[in-house]
């Protein structure tokens, strides 16, 4: 049986991972994903591997599944406004489907 | 004259010297747009190694150093690291269509020091057969953190006054750029030279890899110089002005102050060499994040293109054989 | 013109790479994806690239995208059951959209 | 406020890289995000970290939120066609939620 | 009395080693939130790096050693590395709120050995110039193969019990522990030294690596061990207990075989050391993925906690200098 | 008969050279399904340090080196590289089963150059006392280049024959190449070699590494030799017979202009064996990612599994023994 789930994705620079990381647990998402990477956006290009003497400036994706669709909505809406009106980033939401929503 | 002649001299002999063959050449390569990179992993390998290796030679050396002659250039970085960002933010900031955060952001990088510059001086130093106190590069943190500091507080000032925005704690970006990978890696170093006895990994690994891990930092700064060039393009013009001007002057300063070091408490002139091309240098690895946190509204195509494209490459480039040559002469008599 | 299809995503340690890619191919996944990275869940927190001296229970993200979305629901549930009963990960679905449904 | 915006997914072979980033400027995408991996595809098998002496055939996964659907099917359509009919890769669509369309 | 003076001064020896700085920095390092991390790819290749060193130099040797001298000390650490799990099956796994599944995955842990800590013990007798046969480090796999398999058996077993779980296959066990990288490396190190001829390769490379690349391992070791702490702490406090005992007790239990293979083949006062330290080292590297397929059941959080944050800082800053010590007493007369 | 002792002893001594211990040793781990892995990063650095090492000392010798000794054997790698290609067009090419856009692919790959079998060979001369000019591996782009461009030609003449495609720009290719992360390397090695005076950080750092860093090369190179199989299977067996042949007949070609070179301007056995390795070689590193743009329709799994599973082994296990056995018998009298 699936369940609908609801997934916040969020790309920022890696400066920024230990504050969402603890603003995501603090909110209630059980559990998280990060992977590296780079990218572009309004502010400036980021090499995903090539050596770049400015590292932190890098990218991360986090993404963090959660049961519940307001949750999400509220987290996402947080980070938006708490970070990526000063920061640089992005944030996103996504339907997803889960097997044990009680995990999430 | 004679100046004009040791500073030509040494200046091609630094030409000669693989280190700025390294960071042309990797101007070259990017410029070129060829494929080769140094993969992120190697490249913060390297750095820590250049670091650890500085800390462990420092750290051994302050056992031995007597700690009232490095009292006075300790004081003299701190001084000259804050100077600095006030000269900046008195400068460029007053400048048309520059905008007072990025301003300050960019003064605190050119007051705060780069690990790639000061490894490479010591390397040109050595070439040389200029003798320098192995506790001059330790120097770094007490230059590079005042200036990120008082960029930081500075802006922080400014904001309040717009929008009363929340208090900046010093004591926070200080331990933030304290906990930096490159100052860690140094004060780690310096504290294990202290305290344990690692003459032996020291000169069996780190001293002899130093110069070659050096010659591919330099490769990487060149690459990020010219890489950074398209978005400094889209700042101000200002910016490269300040950026090409600014280290000689602050070498200067720091060079004075290694004269009134050598003569007051007998500063090496190899000392004073390092001391004015920390204070020329500017920050590179360690500043950038720290700013960014702590300076968010400050653009980093700007800071950061001033500082990798321009900035470094003259450090390296011309007030390292220019400070070199300096004190052949200075400190002849 | 674009048809739908189902993306299958699974999260999990680094150590069962190999027999979840074999349960994908089983089970008739045309291709994949794997991206590494790290997380927190249940069970403990892992580095995404600083050195982890445990970097065997890292984490992959493995996608697969389905043109049946029966396979699809099918690979997520036996997943699910043959493998996260016992160690920690997570496998989700969710809705796209490609164009040459036949490939996948 | 979420707004609806269309992501692109484009999971192709390193070497394309600069070409496919190219063309995403130009169709006017105002950012993505790239991450490094591996797969298998209908070609053949790549390692996503270990040393891969064909490196340059490692994969990239790229994703470029839009908010005009109509862009992003455009740009899908046209990398589809463009590069994947020779080149080894995949593109696909999917739906997310946005707080700020203006930035996408 | 003797004995605890030989013992302080070579502790303090030990402290004074870089080895022991570097894992007590690494720890600072962590506990001040310090950003530097050494990249994950150059912590695999600097572990490769030691144990192919480890093999060729144990390889080459193995080819002049004679065989028999060599079969005792093997068979003894077959034997250690099982006792060491029943040890700990007997005393930990009956203690009150410690899950059975936990406790073995712990027990053959500590049952193992750690190519780090073994690394470390080389270092160490080489600094003090005890002599040790280059085939000891070699005995790695007979101890830490052992070990992890008769830990996932009995885990099997109880499994079994419980639930009529399907038989586990030893040999798959021993197949996947020898796959693992770590053993990879050093048997195939082993098996060039043994058939090729490594010498100037291994002289001019690895040999060279080693002193440095371990200090940065034992760096990655201390913010490990500190950053699981965390974890550690939310598990029974037994395993604290335990893991600071262990080591210990399956040093000495290490150290008596050493000396007895002393005095039936005359193996070497360092090589009993040597013995000694990889029966008090636990797995650190080889270990954890061969036990989390094995015993799925069993929580990381307590044995890897307890195996990185104090087991193995245990085995390096204390049993080192300990047997070290003993070794210079035992074997004086 | 001498000439075939001369080879065996010659074969022999490279079987216990460390080279294809580590090579063999590859394929023994990737076979029995060992988790070992180099990380990329670390392949990456590794040949960027072999290849800039190379270029270097290239560079640095082509100073002094007389230019007209120097153009003859240039010649001869550029034509060797494009005789290589047609003859894989004309027989490769021919053969039932085998696709057009594949077969022009595989002759490309094995008329172009491998750095790994390129640094073998230099090892394994070294360790003869074979004595080689320092510039002969700078030939490797001169072979390297002519045969990809020629390969990527003909598939698109090919291709325009079938369906007018657009016409392929030679330079376009060259640059493509000279691009990829090997040649960049190289090439910079060489100019910095020529301009600046690199000596001492290449003895310090780029000399000791080489070793040790084509042992780790070689491990890889056997690794994906083994684990390419697979994909070479599922192509036409043709690919193995090709495979297995043309390197030795390449090799044959190269020494046999080597030997006039050696007649006419003096070439050295040693330099005369490097062009006969460098023909014998296919490309690994640089060849694949610009066949793959060049010539797309071709099936990597094919041109791919040929070189790295069945044409780099070949050329360094026997090409290179022949050869240097060869050079030792030819140039004896
Ligand atoms: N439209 C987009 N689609 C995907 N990723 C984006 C997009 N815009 C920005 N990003 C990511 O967010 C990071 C920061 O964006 P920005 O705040 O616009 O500089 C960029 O480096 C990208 O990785
Ligand atoms: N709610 C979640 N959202 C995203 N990823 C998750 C979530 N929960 C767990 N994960 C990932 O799955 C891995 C294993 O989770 P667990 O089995 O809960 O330990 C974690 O390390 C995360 O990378
Ligand atoms: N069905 C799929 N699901 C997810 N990723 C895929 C799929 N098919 C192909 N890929 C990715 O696209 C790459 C190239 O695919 P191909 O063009 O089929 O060789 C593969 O290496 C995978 O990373
Ligand atoms: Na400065
Ligand atoms: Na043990
Ligand atoms: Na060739």
């Amino acid at each position: 049986m699936f369940h609908p789930a609801t997934k916040v994705t969020i790309i920022a620079e890696r400066l920024l991972q230990d504050k969402l990381v603890a603003k995501l647990e603090d909110a209630g998402a059980k559990g998280y994903t990060i992977v590296d990477g780079g990218g572009k956006g309004e502010h400036f290009t980021r090499a995903s591997d090539s050596a770049s003497v400015v590292n932190a400036f890098s990218i991360i994706r986090i993404e963090a599944i959660l049961a519940s669709d307001e949750t999400a909505r509220a987290i996402a809406t947080e980070i938006e406004t708490g970070f990526f009106k000063q920061y640089s980033g992005v944030v996103y939401l996504s339907q997803v489907e889960v097997l044990r929503p009680e995990r999430f | 004259m004679d100046l004009i002649l040791a500073f030509g001299s040494s200046f091609l002999s630094q030409l000669r010297s693989p280190t700025l063959a390294f960071l042309i050449g990797g101007m070259a390569l990017a410029a070129s747009g060829s494929k080769l990179a140094i993969p992120d992993a190697v490249y913060r390998f390297i750095v820590f190694v250049l670091l650890m290796s500085i800390g462990l030679d420092g750290g051994m050396e302050i056992r031995e150093a007597d700690l009232a002659a490095l009292a006075l250039p300790a004081v003299f970085a701190i001084l000259i690291g804050c100077v600095c960002v006030l000269i900046g933010a008195a400068t460029l900031g007053r400048l048309p269509g520059i905008e007072r955060d990025d301003a300050l952001a960019t003064s605190g990088l050119f007051g705060a020091v780069s690990a790639s510059t000061l490894a490479a001086a010591m390397i040109v130093l050595d070439e040389q057969d200029v003798f320098f106190e192995a506790w001059t590069p330790a120097l770094y943190p007490f230059m590079d953190i005042p200036a990120l500091v008082l960029a930081i507080v500075l802006a922080g000032v400014s904001a309040r006054k717009d929008n009363g925005a929340e208090k900046t704690q010093v004591s926070a970006i200080i331990v933030d750029s304290l906990r930096g990978s490159a100052l860690s890696a140094l004060l780690l170093g310096i504290a294990i030279g202290l305290i344990a006895s690692p003459q032996q990994v020291y000169e069996e690994f780190y001293d002899p890899l130093f110069r070659g891990f050096l010659s591919i930092l330099m490769l990487i700064m060149g690459m990020e110089a010219w890489s950074r060039l398209a978005a400094l393009r889209s700042v101000a013009h200002w910016y490269m002005l300040y950026a090409f001007i600014a280290p000689i002057l602050h070498g200067c300063l720091g060079f004075a102050c290694g004269w009134v070091a050598h003569e007051l408490v007998g500063l090496s002139p190899g000392g004073a060499v390092i001391l004015a091309v920390i204070a020329a240098s500017n920050s590179d690895i360690s500043g950038p994040p720290t700013l960014r946190a702590g300076i968010p509204g400050a653009n980093p195509s700007s800071y950061i293109g001033a500082s990798t494209s321009i900035g470094t490459p003259v450090a390296i480039a011309l007030c390292i054989p220019i400070f070199t040559a300096l004190a052949g002469f200075v400190f002849e008599q």
